[in-house]
């Protein structure tokens, strides 16, 4: 779960991370009022994706006339897909130096890891690839998190010594905050150093490990209406969803196999609407969820269903199969290649019902292309 | 011969009460695992399946001798129940429980190396040594006594290559299924270092994804150094979509890491055959242990 | 500093541990009220002493006007020197069975120790003595903390498994408060099991480390008034001070050089009225604050001063003892014993200003014992 | 020969800038101790006492070969700071900082203890080996070098001893105060073990106090299977009050352990010389080495 800009700045300044004053507009009438009362603010679209201010998501307001017409453009703009329909109103900052900071997890480390960086803003990727030796990395152990004296040793490595005791505490609240959240993702980018010394954080990435909603049961939903609908009726379904630009829909069983079968709808040319994951053991209900949700995609022009019947019989699976198209009244080509246990009485029932079932995943691909979009090999 | 676990592996069950425990205990039973215990706190002094179940794991194992575990919790309690077992002296642990919070596994993977105990998964199907012994979920009837040794880190896509091996008439030693989590276990240099000691495994798949830079560690680590044996890759998610990416600190991480190019370049670079699809993985383990495949059939 | 029962349950509550509906009062008046919103009522004395219910300031009140006459005779009484001014009333409870939960230090394992016993209630010590068997102990590694089944363990070891469900959360949350309030102890006892099969702390205890309070600047001073003046008035000079039951004053620098010279005092048939330790260092400062606390004690008949020179030099030590006898215009027997640095020098001052100075421990422990009390040996 | 410290120690100070710090740094240089570094976040390139300071102990180990440190930082920062040295590989950290709230010194000795470090104090006056160097805050010119090791849980206390033991014209090995902290680094089994194997020490006094059975477990451990030399030992606090008595869970976890009483018949029953005053103690280190006392004279 991902949080807007002006929702991971709230946290941080509970937290005790500075943040510049600001309020959330949802009119121009409103941003005017709040240049009115901050002076001269940046106004800032939100929405939940990067590359704002090159979208013209972000604009300076000096008045608050100014504010007033600033607003009214970026007010219902789409970027990247994503209606604009909140502003974040805040102090212009005099920003003399951007620094970046963030948290992560390494894969490879099996741990998280702290980032830090002189050299933030908008290019720190480029940075990180180009100049990798102006990154500083900590690895914090998971149990003790970052203590301070290898907090003051990144800091040092990054050569940001002469803000040390600004920035220790900072670091330590932001792993907190990690913690607290059980954030994938923490960033403070840029993390401004002001005319007047102080650190401030001027943007805010956050991003909620899925796993551990359960333990953050009030935060459901503060989001949700700005992501991708589809996306968020897959979660609704406790489907793994990922929206893709291709008009194939797949569903499969165990996220490598449906890889697997998005790599393979590829190699028969043709381009695949999604990745859906129902997980392994697949049950009728859920195919049928599935179904129901790729059949409602406009871009979707034909289903590729992929299942490995491990557990679960062959026979079970195609009833299931069977049994939610046709109380969907699905109309679009449907191409399913069953394997695992009982996979002959499957796919008799399959063929009986008027669906293609196929042996082989290649096959399957390679049919189901053929049928959406005509193009056969 | 087989790698990590055998007839003789004494295995225990923790959750073995609960409805997906209980269930795939019994497979593991009928598979000819010599299942000694099961764990549910608050259920000590009861029998399941036959089997004694015990408190903590600390008692099952003074009373029964225990050594794998394979645990069935419910991904809230599943990290706890990891290191429940390591500090109870489990060798190896084998957790299949899916979706366990990222900070929860963090802490578990430190404990576990701390402890010196071999992890396998989370999120993962488990293993099986073919005619020996299973844990975890691994379907019973796919497997085939043999030569060729399976890592993997895909659920599904293990059981794929198990049955189009066991399908074309050639069989395996141990069939490992290392999860598809973000933090796990032994990773594939760990596995592929006990199947390059193991005599009975003669060739060894390996299915492997993006994401991460395991398969690239691997193929530095030990299959270029030489494994003595054949190794037949495959990586899965070629043309996946870079994903959800971690912000800029995934990229800062990662670089150009963790790209199915990348991996299947090391893995080539190394000295292994890269397979394009599963039928051609089938055909080359075939070849290599010298039994052409009849498969890619049908 | 130590907590009264209130204030202990006020933080157990707001840990999530259960502790019975209970209200402060003052008078009885206070106390006939409470029982009318609560129904019958304990009614205990407030003090930071253990032996309350032995010494009648713990007393059950089933109706109003019982409170009233109950409340009367508890207000006002003095248990272990302490005047009660408060009384906590709170719902009387059914209890079933008195467990013991509790978190101190084990200084041999260097680490923290969790102590939970079926055989709870005030005869706890005597049980850990005659029945070690049923305490059961879990040391916590200091940085994770109890482990949920490390505490699962833990219960089914004392014999509680059937309240392990309960249990669990609540040892977790108790650890959970020591780390919060840098518990030296923190003590549920008992822990009642109630009627309704309910867990419930009837009584708990609460004493937090000296050398944390820098964490804790919002608790100071919480229930200093409730403590010995004297001590309280040495925690204010910060002074490290312990009231004893003789008369001779010793002032010394270092824990053991005090311990030791109580001894010698007591070798020598004395009987020291304190412990007072002003630290490494001696200097002129510190010297005054302790002969001036001591000074205002009327149990002291005479003092020691033992130091032994490192750093500081013995004349300024010696000029620190004169200048602040002659301003608190000390008429007291006073005898010093010094040595290290300079040390005839300061013995020296002493004589001249007509202070009978020592050479060794033994012969200033003697010297005070005979000016003291009149009794040479 | 000594232990722990000698002419060659390299040692560094963090908190060398602090008033604390620098005072007594002076004087370990006077006293002749090998002093080639301080610590001082943020003062990195600076020089104090003609000594370089290094922002981390990273650094000033990297570039001064720095083993041992001493630690005058204030007691909110003590723990971390002896972290940090152990994180750095330094082998034996003394911390002579008073204060340090227990849960902070519980962590930061099981993070020394999993380093695999060793650590005197907190709240200690250091060590001095007699003649060749000093780590901490005992004075200079109380120390004669001889045969007698010392190892003491007071400051003080220690002081006379050493002082007692010089004028009577005995000099010591190394003389140790190990700390009166509840929670502390070596023990003295710890340090008794080190005495026993240096051949230049003839006996070993030991000053314990109340609280606690460091003392009981020395006995046990060392002193009783024989150390080879005399040990004379002394306990302060007989006449104390039990004292801060932790509610019941101190009594449930010392029981009778931790009294004077209990300390003393340990060390008899182990084979030490037992004295009950400091002038005794001197007395019997005098006779134990040879060299008959002509102190407790004044």
């Amino acid at each position: 779960m991902k949080f807007l800009e002006y929702q991971v700045k709230e946290r941080f300044r509970a937290a005790g991370i500075p943040v510049p004053d600001g309020r959330l507009a949802k009119t121009p009438d409103e941003a005017a009022l709040a240049a009115g009362a901050l002076g001269p603010i940046a106004v800032k679209a939100q929405v939940p994706v990067g590359g704002r201010g090159k979208a013209g998501g972000i604009k300076l307001a000096k008045t608050a006339a100014d504010a007033k017409s600033v607003a009214g453009e970026i007010l219902g703009m789409t970027i990247k897909g994503y209606t604009v329909r909140e502003i974040w109103c805040e102090t212009a900052q005099d920003i003399t130096r951007e620094l970046y900071l963030g948290l992560t997890l390494d894969r490879d480390a099996r741990k998280p890891v702290l980032i830090l960086s002189a050299q933030g803003g908008m290019e720190i990727e480029e940075v990180a690839e180009t100049h990798p030796e102006t990154i500083a990395k900590l690895h914090p152990d998971p149990w003790r998190g970052p203590l301070p004296f290898e907090v003051r040793d990144l800091i040092f490595r990054a050569g940001l010594g002469p803000l040390q005791a600004q920035l220790t505490p900072l670091v330590v609240k932001l792993y907190g905050l990690a913690r607290t959240y059980d954030a994938l993702t923490i960033e403070i980018n840029p993390l401004a150093l002001t005319q007047d010394g102080g650190l401030v954080a001027a943007d805010g990435k956050l991003e909620i490990d899925e796993n551990a909603m359960f333990r953050h049961k009030d935060l459901h939903g503060t989001d949700e209406s700005e992501e991708d609908p589809l996306e968020a009726e897959a979660r609704r379904r406790r489907l793994t969803y990922v929206r893709l630009d291709g008009s194939i829909g797949v569903i499969g069983n165990g996220a490598g196999l449906v890889m697997n079968t998005l790599d393979l709808v590829s190699r028969e040319g043709g381009r695949a609407a999604n990745f859906l994951d129902i997980g392994g053991g697949a049950k009728a209900e859920v195919v049928h969820s599935a179904l129901e949700l790729l059949a409602g995609d406009p871009h979707v022009k034909g289903i590729l269903i992929n299942i490995f019947g491990g557990i679960t019989r062959g026979d079970e699976v195609a009833h299931g199969i069977i049994d939610a198209s046709r109380d969907l009244n699905l109309k679009l080509p449907l191409v399913v290649r069953m394997t695992g246990t009982r996979e002959e009485e499957g796919r008799q029932l399959l063929r009986e019902a008027g669906i293609t079932p196929e042996a082989t995943a290649t096959g399957a691909a390679r049919k189901i292309v053929e049928l959406a979009t005509g193009a056969g090999r | 011969m087989s790698i990590l676990l055998s007839k003789e592996s004494r295995v225990l069950v923790q959750g073995l009460t609960g409805r997906e425990g209980s269930f795939h205990a019994e497979q593991m039973k009928a598979y000819g695992t010599n299942l000694v215990a099961g764990v549910s706190p608050g259920k000590g002094g009861s029998t399941q399946l036959g089997i004694p179940i015990f408190d903590t794991v600390v008692d099952a194992r003074r009373e029964t001798g225990a050594d794998v575990s394979g645990i069935f919790v419910p991904a809230p309690f599943a990290a706890d129940a990891i290191m429940e077992a390591a500090a109870a002296g489990i060798g190896l642990i084998v957790c299949i429980t899916e979706g366990i919070p990222l900070y929860d596994m963090v802490r578990a993977r430190a404990f576990v190396a701390a402890a010196g105990v071999k992890l396998i998964g989370p999120n993962c199907p488990g293993l099986v040594t073919a005619g020996q012994a299973k844990v975890g979920i691994i379907p019973n009837h796919i497997n085939r006594e043999g030569s060729v040794g399976i890592v993997s880190r895909s659920g599904t896509l293990t059981y794929e290559v198990i049955q189009g091996l066991s399908q074309a008439g050639v069989g395996q030693t141990t069939s490992v299924g290392i999860g598809g989590d973000p933090i796990l276990g032994l990773s594939f240099t760990e596995v592929l270092r006990l199947f390059k000691d193991d005599p009975a495994t003669r060739a060894v798949v390996m299915i492997g994804e993006i994401g991460g830079s395991d398969e690239e560690a691997a193929a530095d680590e030990v299959i270029s150094p030489g494994l003595g044996k054949p190794v037949i890759g495959f990586i899965s998610g070629r043309t996946a979509p870079p994903g959800k990416r971690m912000g800029h600190a995934g990229a800062i991480i990662s670089g150009s890491t963790g790209t199915a190019a990348s991996k299947l370049k090391a893995l080539t670079q190394a000295g292994a055959q890269v397979c394009d699809t599963i039928e051609e993985v089938v055909a080359a383990a075939a070849a290599a242990v010298g039994q052409p495949s009849s498969a890619v059939h049908r």
